[in-house]
């Protein structure tokens, strides 16, 4: 079956969680990934969006994080403040799925500005709900495109803490969740060297070229001693991904 | 006491030029009929405060409402930018555009702070997060058993904060239900508030005796404006019209676009178009099951 | 994630000599029988957390369950004191009983503290009250932004959480409805949990959807204990006991007749005796006029 | 009619309410003279209770703080963390209506310890909700039957601060709520002294006298420029309160 970039890295993306996870949604490709998860191999996983949703199970993907759908099917909707002080805050999430316009090797997210904050050369949405998801989670999951201006060495402002500029800053804070864990983008897979707390690539999808992954990255590419083909998505997959949309 | 009043002597009476309002809605809800008549008024210089700007700041921002804007996340969700924000805060176009800006949680335990009558908030925030740096409102507490280090905002307390409703009693107690946001906390942190709302009802006998409702004597104004959410939605009532958010980008791109925009479709009409832009959806719905069987 | 299991199974397997132990309900479904099966198991040494303790703590603490009491208002609601807590404590029988002091707004937020994970809870209190001269667990701190000095308490965090709720379903959500008091909270803050309820339902369809619903999987063991709050209340399956709640005090006021009550009525049967000391009201109500209506 | 001094002191203190307070009410005697005020002079009450029941209109007075009719007679119940955040904490009550086991003249409540409190002679139930009562609430209304055992010059603890033990603390604290502005007995009507902040009786209940009103109170009584006798209860008032029983 033929498939996308995008649909290798939303099926790659929804491999990583499992059945007894408790996600943090965001909406576009981590809100796909986590409801195809739910379509798949984990029927009973958790989704949480943050418009205060709990359990919810939306037969079409929402366009908004508080599409009337994730209400009617949710366990139950909580409050704003609520969902912020009880379950974010209050650790209860397992796993918080976020993007980025920029993000460095160590996982630090900008979502705010390029350039400089007060002069900015373009003015992005900001961070929402991801300061916090970043450090109240227990893992996070980065789910992002690569290109060399997204993938850069140096974040212009870190709008959400990832392992810090030199991915010793996390812990130095005293910071107990895990952070950044796994990257999931359109060429392939990296996940946390343990030590120097470094995206390694561990798998890359079918057809992709170590060149390709080079130069769509805005730093030197460390691979993991066994790096693996990703299991291209099957139609099971393919078909519920679609059926989403 | 809550008065029911329509929605322009509600916006003439609540709400002067340089008030600080909060017109929130967390998606669902938003409150755009009473917007559009701010827009109308030729209200200036207001300090904007929302969690998510989204279409309605955008509109109020391109017409010259605002001064300033608090916000935790400022795009247009699932399509991209607010070009209008933009082109105030980067252009200075129509305005200049001051910006404050935090987390979705720094924002929400600061309204649940201004609705529990406290000058601050805590939480466990901004920990690495730049923002901390440039918001001279971002600062740190200990807690004096663990000695953890703790964020702290002001409290949000709003002169008037401005949210649309599913619906009033003939006395004025005001309902919201499903997705309901921080709506609650914006009118009981704020000291004037505007409520608009889908229906006015006898009473709300039968419902659940735990659902949110705002007492009569807690709210300032209510007024009818049938699809007074719109594009937004109201559940129950309609739903979100995603094509209009996808078709606000185009529109809101170009400054001359804008404004005819603007000028056909909020300055020459008045509230009662809202009730033509949407589909209602029939009977009222209360339940959960009931409205996930009507999709 | 919930298991449904006897409720003997249940205390066996949450509870544990030593612990804290958080058993709310304010007035309405304060788990009585879940307290009554730990006395039969003879647990000891515990610390108990509860706004009002009321009969059911004076009841574990008569019969020698507890080390300490954290409280907010140690008596019998409407009738007078609470004879076994203050014989405990003036007396040390059948043990020494210490306790910890608080109002209740500084318990509301040190729970509400423990279910959003933080280390304590800020809020406006013990202004000029003495308690906070006594309890080294109130201290003060000075906002950063307008200076103003707020009491601070640590948050409850127990090791388990022991509340009575209307409904589970059989995936293990729990619902919670009427007077819901601090149960949520509880359950949130608390390390492990169990939960007793009147009825074990297929699912929850129908329901409204802002009720208050502990989510399966934020859920230790669920036991079906039809009554198991008498003679407090299950609002939709019965009403409050109040000539029980009058008759204690007799019963309690001596330690012989005590011990008779507790021997014939705990020690001597088990959590199903719970049904016959209540009269159900009929079909389950779950709107607001439904249940006036058949007052 | 004939009426008893406890049902002169409810149609008193019921008096002092409007139909425009919201008040907190504790179970008791406050529970009768709001619930009173409420089916007489002031049908549009908000009557508030601690256990989360908001607007609630009992057609009988309830032994607890959270007996089901008050519920089910409620315009919203919401959780008691809510009701001392939003509601109490928020500044949104008139009137806190309170009672205590010792009060003096500057209307500081004692409800936790006779004598000493780690020794005490008598444990009496503390504070529950009036430590943040009095200093919340716009005004505070207290109501109890008088004698020299609880009419005190100083109270052993104070629970719950009145305008403290000198008169001035409250206002050194920058409480800026009013605290106890009347005292409602079974022998008459005290007001507080705008300036020293004592306790002045204002009205006394028909057939009471002074000397009887001293022999009940632990401090020198004073008595305001002109004292009124308390109108008696009227037919409407007792029917009322007896329908409520």
């Amino acid at each position: 079956m033929d498939y996308s970039t995008n649909e290798m890295m939303t099926v790659a993306a929804s491999r990583a969680v499992s059945n007894d996870d408790v996600c943090f949604v965001g909406i576009g490709m981590p809100s796909a990934a986590c409801n195809l998860a739910r379509l798949t191999h984990a029927p009973d996983i958790t989704l949480i969006y943050e418009s205060g949703t709990i359990g919810t199970k939306p037969a079409t993907l929402p366009l908004s994080i508080g599409d009337g759908e994730l209400c009617e099917t949710a366990v139950t909707t909580v409050s704003v403040p609520e969902m912020f002080r009880y379950w974010l805050q209050g650790g209860r999430i397992t796993i918080g799925f976020l993007g980025a316009a920029q993000l460095d090797r160590f996982g630090n997210i900008n979502t705010t500005v390029i350039g400089d904050y007060h002069n900015p050369k373009v003015r992005l949405p900001g961070g929402g709900g991801a300061p916090e998801i970043a450090t109240s989670c227990q893992e996070i999951f980065l789910v992002m495109k690569q290109s060399t201006r997204g993938f850069v060495k140096q974040v212009d402002f870190i709008t959400s803490l990832g392992h810090g500029p030199t991915g010793r800053e996390r812990r130095e804070l005293g910071v107990t969740t895990k952070g950044p864990s796994r990257l999931i983008t359109d060429l392939c897979i990296w996940q946390t060297d343990p030590e120097t707390r470094e995206f390694v690539v561990t798998s890359i999808h079918p057809g992709v070229t170590r060149e390709q992954i080079q130069d769509n990255t805005g730093w030197t590419v460390r691979y993991a001693d066994q790096v693996d083909e990703t299991p291209a998505p099957d139609a099971t997959e393919l078909d519920a991904l679609r059926s989403l949309n | 006491m809550a008065r029911i009043v329509d929605l322009k002597t509600a916006i003439a009476e609540q709400v002067q030029s340089g008030d600080t309002v909060a017109m929130e809605g967390f998606t669902h809800l938003i409150p755009h009929a009473a917007a559009h008549e701010i827009i109308r008024q030729g209200l200036t210089d207001l300090t904007l405060i929302r969690m998510t700007p989204d279409l309605i700041y955008d509109q109020m921002i391109g017409m010259g409402c605002a001064r300033k804007v608090m916000f935790s996340w400022g795009g247009n969700p699932g399509v991209g930018s607010l070009r209008r924000l933009r082109d105030a805060y980067e252009q200075h176009w129509p305005t200049r555009l001051e910006i404050e800006e935090h987390s979705h949680a720094a924002m929400a335990n600061a309204y649940e702070a201004g609705a529990a009558g406290l000058p601050c908030a805590i939480f466990r925030g901004y920990l690495g997060a730049q923002l901390a740096e440039v918001n001279p409102n971002i600062k740190f507490i200990h807690c004096p058993f663990t000695n953890e280090r703790l964020a702290a905002v002001p409290a949000i307390k709003p002169d008037v904060s401005i949210i649309h409703a599913q619906k009033a009693d003939r006395k004025g107690n005001v309902l919201i239900e499903g997705i309901v946001g921080v709506q609650k906390e914006a009118v009981l942190a704020a000291k004037r508030s505007v409520v608009t709302v889908e229906e006015i009802v006898d009473d709300f006998a039968g419902l659940h005796p735990n659902v949110c409702i705002l007492p009569d004597w807690t709210v300032g104004t209510i007024s009818l404006v049938p699809g007074g959410a719109h594009p937004s939605y109201a559940q129950g009532y309609y739903k979100r019209d995603n094509d209009f958010y996808k078709a606000w980008d185009p529109i809101a791109s170009d400054r001359e676009t804008f404004r005819q925009w603007m000028q056909t479709h909020v300055l020459e009409v008045g509230p009662e178009v809202f009730a033509e832009r949407v589909t209602f959806d029939g009977p009222t719905v209360t339940s959960r099951s009931d409205s996930a069987q009507e999709d």
